[in-house]
């Protein structure tokens, strides 16, 4: 397998994962877009930790663990970003992320 | 599977392909096998459900239809094929289209790790039981899809009810198995299968025991819990009848599947029953030990095994036979007895099934771990553990005295649960009909 | 440790005690009970005195003499009004103090010849605490009693509690009698506490607290111009002296490493410590130890009087009589001498030149003051300019080696010069009493003073005061030098001393000093007691302040007869002597008799005591000088005998000296002029300095002043512009630019989480960049 | 057998990297949620092509079958007016620093820095050892105990502040009575109104 495909290739596929996921994250109108985009973030980096483990340290369980720990944590991210994009439905009655700046300077 | 061939292509033609090629071609023609194999079980499934119902609603069922009213499914399959394909036109298009492939999908996946009998199994993959319900939870985003294509309000709220019901009910079942994986120590189906063996104490415990192919696990404490909490969710899963809320006739049309028709139905239809039949399956193989049974042990010792290479043809053969009618039986049977509650329970509401899923089941479920653990720390584990004093009994004294303590702890936790939850729903009512009270008194 | 030695401390705390409670409690609204409670302190101190001295001397004699001290000497001087002081002398002799050290043994051999190491006997009680802890050299105070110092005390004490007895009388008609004993109280502890002191430190501190209650006392009456004045001549002498006696202590401190007496390691009296600086070249060439010994011996000039210091105790008898007494006959005068004897192995560490120049001011001194004692007329003055002769005695016996002699002369002379005050005291207190005085009196008090102090308006005393002529003549003889009494005793040993150590000078400079000594002495004894009473007529001192402030027209020259007198007739005048004076007279005048046995110069059981209780050789009789000296101490008697034997019928005649050397007498009365010699001198220089001064002051800092005043004037212009632009109008433009530049940067704050988590990544890219393109390279 | 395997990866990455576009640019959320799955499906299916079965399988259960329905569920319920526009204003300036971030950062480092990457162990074909789920579970409770902890705890924690923050109070809900209560209410008030 890694005779076939060079490290470099699925570094490459899970950059442009994350790039087009920060596009997302950073350029879409809907919260729940910008989460989508988020988890893709997360994917692409998972990809890294599974090829770096499989190409340079197969032998040792880090990478699957640490990729293991990224899912749970996107799992807890993605209920509690849910929870609250609802809880700012139900108040603002909206989901664009630019009419939600209440913050503004 | 694959030598079988690799022997017929190689050696009978001599062509000399590359051995992925013939992997991929053994692949390939399992794959189809068991892509007939399964409407197959569908025709027949809903034949034996609607004669069963049948009969316990003291009437005959389909009869017209070919002897015995046997052909009645492929009746029904050629209605469904030549019925329109109506997709409402408000509907997403796309989405309405990918909704039931997405259901049916997965269901044909579960089949790859199914073993059928000894060393039938298409592909014994190390973690097939967690891949089994990895991919059974793919299918309620099909639901899920479906129905918010067929822009229907009904047709939402029956998808989302259940969506909530498959996952919440996902838990318990996966819960229970890993009680059993506790026990096993493997996530491997084919282990699971080979550690059943046995006369009543599976072999794997008590070495001495001889193997008579019915040491299985139902018949240790924790895994007749284990089983009934993953018949119940099983039920649930398949939306079988307490559970079958979402496509209740009382209530709202047909649940996710109102705006379907045609073949888009069928492929529900289908997807259901093959379900269905699984869960029946992935019961017998887990819990009843699924191709073992009398003779199979003794005949596949003698078979052509990886392990002695030198065996009788021909015993691989008869092995195999008498594996698959067991199998088959149990899973029959199992979907007997589903068949057998639908027409005994009556509907539960939406709201008790899923406090009985929550509040019930899985605490239950949580305490068979723990007594799993028990199970597995006596009769396995040794002073590495730090268990020392296990040590020094015989086999036979460390399985009789997990049994008793196991049994104990879930008898207790079965008490104990019942217990707080009939009081939980006693309160519920109590608050329900103060909430009428403060109405009717308003009014 | 018997009780005395233990609380050997109380005996300065007691006059100090007293000087509290009569200033700090009512008690000083009442004249008579401060009085005679400061006398009683005094009595105590006096008792604790003496039974200190038997205590010490036991503790010396048990160990290193083995003869049995015989204490007859102070049995006999009983007297009615120091109470128990009996008791004391049949203390018996306790064990031995704790503090025999190996000095004493090694005294024995304390050869006489004049070049080995001087060394004073152990100290009995050396009682030591810590009192100003500063950094690593902490200052311990305490106490060091040995014998010269027990004697010193039972002498100091003796005489302060005569003379309070004497002023309780004196001073009867001063309103201010409080404030008199508080202060001489107050001096007697500081007295007692120099001469206790374990450390020059606390000497010095006592030393100046004497100098303080001398001005205080000399300006006692300090209504009248002369006394004030006087005070702070008084005060500003002894100044200069003990500045340059701290200085001096100073060095040694720098050198020793403390002040502290003792010859342990550290101490000042430790002989490798008095070996090195005897050695080692200090300033100017001279070696540390003459100079630290000539400096401390200024501090001596200034208080002693010595030579050129000496102006400020004639005038100090602008102070009542017993303060003349105590302090500048008997006690602070010999402080000086005291704090030589003292010091006397530093003196003798650099081989003898700092001795040298001590002996020669000692002699001179003593014989310039004799001369000027001769020519005059006034009674205190007189005996003022023979104090001051004898200090010269003492300091050029000290100076020439003999340090028993010049103590013992020390101790002998407190006890008859004392005496010689106090009679003069009465003497004066009953003159004043005569008519011709009192009216005086109302017109100026104190020309009436002055002319109740000049012997010519004297005369016949003899028969009107009996118990004052006896006791005085006591004194006089004494101080003369007549054999049995004190005097001859102490002064021939000093003459011994300087004949046999080799001192020709010295011996004959003192000797002709001890001959005017008697020739004044007799005339003024011979006017004032002898002939007929001249006081009807007195020749009335001319007060130039009195004159210049009244415009009064007296209308008399110094030898003019006073018109006034006439027309009062020859009233019958009642001569009065109070009880108290004539007692402490008489108990003094038993000490002028007797003091000379302390010391008697014959190798008998009694002989030598002093000198052995001291630790020093007992020297030899030497009859040649004996002979010599009563020889001509008698030829002096006679002298002034016989020149006086008719002179003054009247007040107003000229004296027979003055007739047969005018210009000489004119000088000696004048006191060789040194007041106007000094005013000249330094009068002018301060006053140069003054102007000098004011000059600076006006021109120099007035100007600096001034300038600083336009600086700031100039700096606030300057200020006011750089504020007004700079300040005001900068911040103004700062304040601007930041509201615009935040109006900017708020545009940044969108509110959108999305635009910050872009901002974010865009740094990330920046950074790769920078990392990868710029600085990775 | 390479070939084979390089037109999958190729297939494999296609679908992701074509999933991901789809689901920034479509316009329609669900169908970008839809897209969403597809594309995480492809990343399970690439960690099997890396030999990870069990990242995979994990993959498809938590991704696929929970976070995915998660969103759906999350988009149903916060059904908005569909007329806003698709991006935000500034789209261009992050869709600038993404192309920056992946030509200018990743692609050097990537293709420019050389990966120590272990010579094959043992004679060609001898598979390699992989650690698999048994290491990983043994892992979980030896090397890592503490990080499956805090991941327990994260998850549960989660859970609570989902709950606490997606829940209505149960004051402001409208309860509806189901009919079995409406019924139950009618006989109630009816015997009210019969006694007084």
């Amino acid at each position: 397998m890694t005779r076939a495909i060079p490290l470099e290739a699925v570094l490459v596929v899970a950059a442009a994962l994350f790039c087009i996921g920060l596009f997302g994250a950073l350029s879409r109108r809907n919260l729940i877009g910008v989460l989508m985009g988020i988890e893709l973030m997360l994917n692409s980096a998972n990809i890294n930790l599974v090829a770096f483990w499989r190409y340079l340290e197969p032998r040792f369980i880090t990478g699957p663990t640490f990729a293991i720990f990224v899912i749970t944590v996107a799992a807890a991210e993605a209920a509690v970003g849910l929870a609250m994009i609802i809880a700012i439905y139900r108040s603002w009655n909206t989901v664009n992320a630019d009419s939600v700046d209440s913050l503004k300077g | 599977m694959y030598d079988v061939i690799n022997h017929l292509i190689n050696t009978v033609f001599g062509l000399g392909w590359p051995s992925w090629a013939i992997s991929l071609i053994a692949y390939l023609l399992v794959a189809t096998i068991l892509f007939l194999v399964a409407p197959f079980q569908m025709l027949f499934l809903t034949y034996f459900e609607r004669r069963a119902i049948a009969q316990m609603q003291d009437r005959i069922g389909p009869n017209r239809v070919g002897p015995q009213g046997l052909f009645q499914p492929v009746a029904d399959g050629v209605k469904m094929f030549t019925k329109e394909d109506i997709v409402p036109d408000a509907a997403d298009k796309w989405v309405h289209l990918i909704g039931p492939c997405v259901v049916v999908a997965p269901t044909m996946f579960m089949f790859a790790v199914l073993p059928w009998g000894p060393g039938m199994v298409p592909l014994d993959m190390n973690i097939g039981l967690l891949f089994f319900f990895a991919i059974s939870s793919v299918s309620a985003v099909g639901l899920m899809a479906s129905g918010w294509a067929s822009n229907n309000k009904f047709a939402l709220l029956g998808a989302m009810r259940a969506v909530a019901q498959m996952v919440s009910y996902e838990i318990p079942a996966v819960l229970s198995l890993l009680a059993i994986v506790l026990v096993t120590g493997s996530l491997s189906i084919v282990d699971l299968i080979h550690q059943q063996a046995g006369l009543f104490i599976s072999s794997a415990d008590v070495p001495g025991i001889p193997d008579l192919g019915l040491g299985w696990f139902v018949f240790t404490p924790v895994g007749f819990l284990a089983f009934i909490a993953f018949f119940i969710a099983a039920l649930a899963e398949g939306e079988r009848t307490p559970f079958d809320i979402p496509e209740a006739d009382s209530e709202i049309v047909a649940g996710y599947m109102t705006e379907y028709s045609g073949m888009k139905f069928g492929l529900f239809y289908l997807a259901q029953y093959v379900l269905n039949f699984l869960l029946c399956a992935i019961t017998a193989i887990i819990f009843f030990g699924g191709w073992q049974g009398p003779g199979v042990g003794w005949l596949y010792a003698q078979a052509i095994t990886p392990t002695n290479p030198d065996g009788n043809g021909l015993f691989n053969v008869l092995a195999g036979m008498l594996g698959v009618f067991y199998f088959l039986a149990k899973t029959y049977f199992f979907f007997f007895v589903m068949v057998w509650v639908r027409g005994a329970y009556a509907r539960l509401r939406i709201d008790q099934l899923m406090d009985f899923g929550w509040k019930f089941l899985i605490p239950l479920t949580l305490v068979n771990v723990i007594s799993a653990a028990i199970w597995v720390g006596l009769t396995k584990w040794g002073a590495a553990e730090g268990l020392a004093f296990v040590e020094g009994w015989a086999p036979l004294m460390r399985w009789g005295v997990a049994f008793v303590i196991t049994l104990l702890l879930n008898i207790a936790a079965y008490i104990f649960l019942a217990r707080v939850y009939s009081q939980a729903q006693d309160e519920r009512a109590r608050l329900d009909n103060e909430v009428l009270e403060r109405l009717t008194n308003v009014a | 440790m018997s009780f005395f030695l233990q609380y050997a401390w109380l005996i300065p705390a007691l006059p100090l005690l007293g000087f509290a409670l009569i200033t700090f409690t009512p008690l000083r609204r009442n004249k008579l009970a401060s009085g005679w409670t400061a006398t009683g302190l005094m009595g105590l101190a006096v008792v604790m005195a003496l039974g200190l001295l038997v205590g010490v001397v036991g503790a010396g004699s048990t160990e290193s003499h083995a003869a049995t001290t015989t204490t007859e000497t102070h049995g006999e001087a009983t007297t009615e009004t120091t109470e128990s002081h009996g008791e004391a002398a049949t203390e018996t002799t306790e064990t031995h103090g704790e503090t025999t050290t190996a000095t004493t043994e090694s005294h024995g051999e304390a050869a006489t010849e004049h070049k080995a190491a001087f060394t004073f006997p152990a100290p009995v009680v050396v009682q030591r605490f810590a009192w100003a802890p500063a950094g690593s050299t902490n200052f311990a105070m305490g106490i060091y009693v040995d014998t010269p110092v027990a004697v010193m005390l039972a002498m100091v004490t003796i005489t302060a509690t005569c003379i309070h007895l004497f002023s309780i009388g004196y001073m009867a008609a001063n309103p201010r009698q409080s404030r008199f004993f508080s202060f001489i109280s107050f001096f007697a502890a500081a007295m007692l506490l120099m001469v206790l002191a374990d450390n020059l430190l606390l000497f010095f501190m006592a030393w100046e607290i004497m100098g303080l209650c001398s001005y205080l006392l000399i300006g006692f009456l300090y209504e009248r111009p002369q006394a004030y004045r006087a005070a702070i001549k008084a005060f500003i002498t002894t100044r200069i002296g003990d500045v340059l006696m701290l200085l001096g202590l100073v060095y040694l401190w720098t050198q020793a490493g403390s002040l502290a007496f003792g010859t342990a390691v550290g101490e000042i009296f430790n002989p490798e410590f008095l070996q090195r600086i005897g050695t080692e070249t200090g300033f100017m060439g001279m070696t540390h130890a003459t100079l630290i010994s000539l400096l401390i011996f200024a501090g001596t000039v200034g208080k002693s009087a010595q030579f050129p210091l000496h102006v400020w105790l004639p005038d100090a008898m602008e102070g009542p009589t017993p303060v003349s007494a105590l302090i500048h006959a008997a006690t602070m005068v010999s402080a000086g001498v005291f704090l030589v004897a003292r010091t006397f192995p530093i003196f003798e560490a650099d081989g003898g030149m700092a001795l040298q120049v001590v002996a020669i001011i000692g002699s001179f001194t003593a014989l310039f003051a004799a001369t000027i004692a001769v020519a005059q007329y006034d009674i205190k003055r007189i005996l003022a300019y023979s104090t001051l002769s004898q200090l010269g005695f003492m300091v050029a016996a000290i100076g020439i080696g003999g340090w028993v002699a010049g103590m013992f002369h020390l101790l002998t002379h407190a006890f008859f010069k004392a005496l010689l005050f106090l009679g003069s005291g009465a003497v004066i207190h009953a003159m004043e009493a005569t008519p011709a005085i009192e009216k005086l009196h109302h017109h100026d008090e104190y020309a009436a003073q002055q002319t109740a102090q000049d012997i010519r308006n004297m005369g016949g005393l003899r028969t009107k005061l009996p118990w004052t002529f006896w006791t005085y003549t006591a004194g006089y003889l004494a101080l003369a030098g007549i054999v049995p009494f004190a005097g001859f005793w102490s002064k021939d040993e000093i003459l011994a001393h300087a004949m046999d150590h080799g001192h020709p000078i010295v011996y004959a400079v003192l000797t002709v000093a001890a001959f005017l000594t008697a020739f004044y002495m007799t005339r003024q004894w011979r006017l004032v007691f002898f002939g007929e009473f001249r006081g009807e007529h007195p020749v009335v001192f001319v007060n130039p302040e009195h004159q210049a402030e009244h415009h009064h027209h007296h209308g008399h020259a110094d030898h003019h007869a006073d018109d006034h007198g006439h027309d009062h007739g020859h009233g019958h005048i009642h001569w009065h002597e109070s009880p108290t004076m004539t007692a402490a007279l008489v108990v003094l005048a038993s000490f002028a008799v007797t003091a000379g046995a302390f010391n008697l110069p014959f190798s008998m059981p009694g002989g030598h005591w002093l000198s052995h209780i001291w630790g020093q050789a007992g020297v030899g009789i030497n009859w040649m000088v004996a002979g010599l000296s009563l020889l001509i101490a008698s030829a002096g008697i006679a002298v002034g005998w016989f020149s006086y034997r008719n002179a003054f019928a009247k007040a107003q005649d000229t004296d027979p000296l003055d007739a047969r050397v005018p210009t000489i007498f004119a000088m000696l009365n004048e006191k060789y002029r040194v007041d106007e010699f000094y005013n000249a001198t330094v009068g002018r220089l301060t006053a140069l300095l003054a102007l000098l001064w004011s000059f600076l002051d006006r021109v120099v800092l007035d100007g600096i002043v001034n300038g600083v005043g336009h600086l700031t004037l100039f700096i606030s212009r300057v200020n006011f512009i750089v504020d007004d632009t700079l300040l005001n109008d900068g911040p103004d433009a700062v304040a601007d630019g930041t509201n615009a530049v935040g109006r900017q940067t708020r545009k940044l704050q969108t509110g959108r989480a999305q635009d910050y988590a872009a901002y974010v990544f865009a740094g990330t890219l920046a950074l790769a960049m920078l990392y990868l393109y710029v600085i990775g390279k | 057998m390479d070939l084979l395997i390089q037109i999958i990866f190729g297939l494999l990455s296609a679908l992701v990297i074509g999933a991901a576009m789809m689901v920034v640019t479509v316009r329609n959320v669900i169908h970008a949620a839809l897209w969403l799955i597809a594309s995480f499906f492809g990343v399970a299916a690439l960690y099997l092509l890396l030999e990870a079965e069990f990242i995979a399988v994990v993959q498809v259960l938590v991704y696929v079958g929970a976070i995915s329905i998660l969103i759906l569920f999350a988009i149903m319920l916060t059904r908005s007016n569909e007329g806003d526009r698709l991006l935000t204003k500034y789209w261009w300036a992050s869709a600038l620093i993404a192309l920056g971030l992946f030509g200018v950062a990743f692609l050097p480092t990537f293709t420019g820095t050389t990966w120590n990457m272990p010579q094959p162990t043992g004679p060609a074909g001898t598979p390699e050892v992989l650690s698999g789920v048994e290491e990983l579970g043994r892992g979980f409770v030896s090397e890592f105990v503490l990080h499956f902890e805090i991941a327990g705890v994260l998850l549960t924690v989660a859970l609570i502040g989902a709950i606490v923050i997606a829940f209505e109070e149960r004051s402001r809900r409208r309860r509806v009575l189901t009919l079995a209560e409406e019924l139950e209410l009618r006989k109630r008030r009816q015997a009210a109104e019969s006694v007084d």
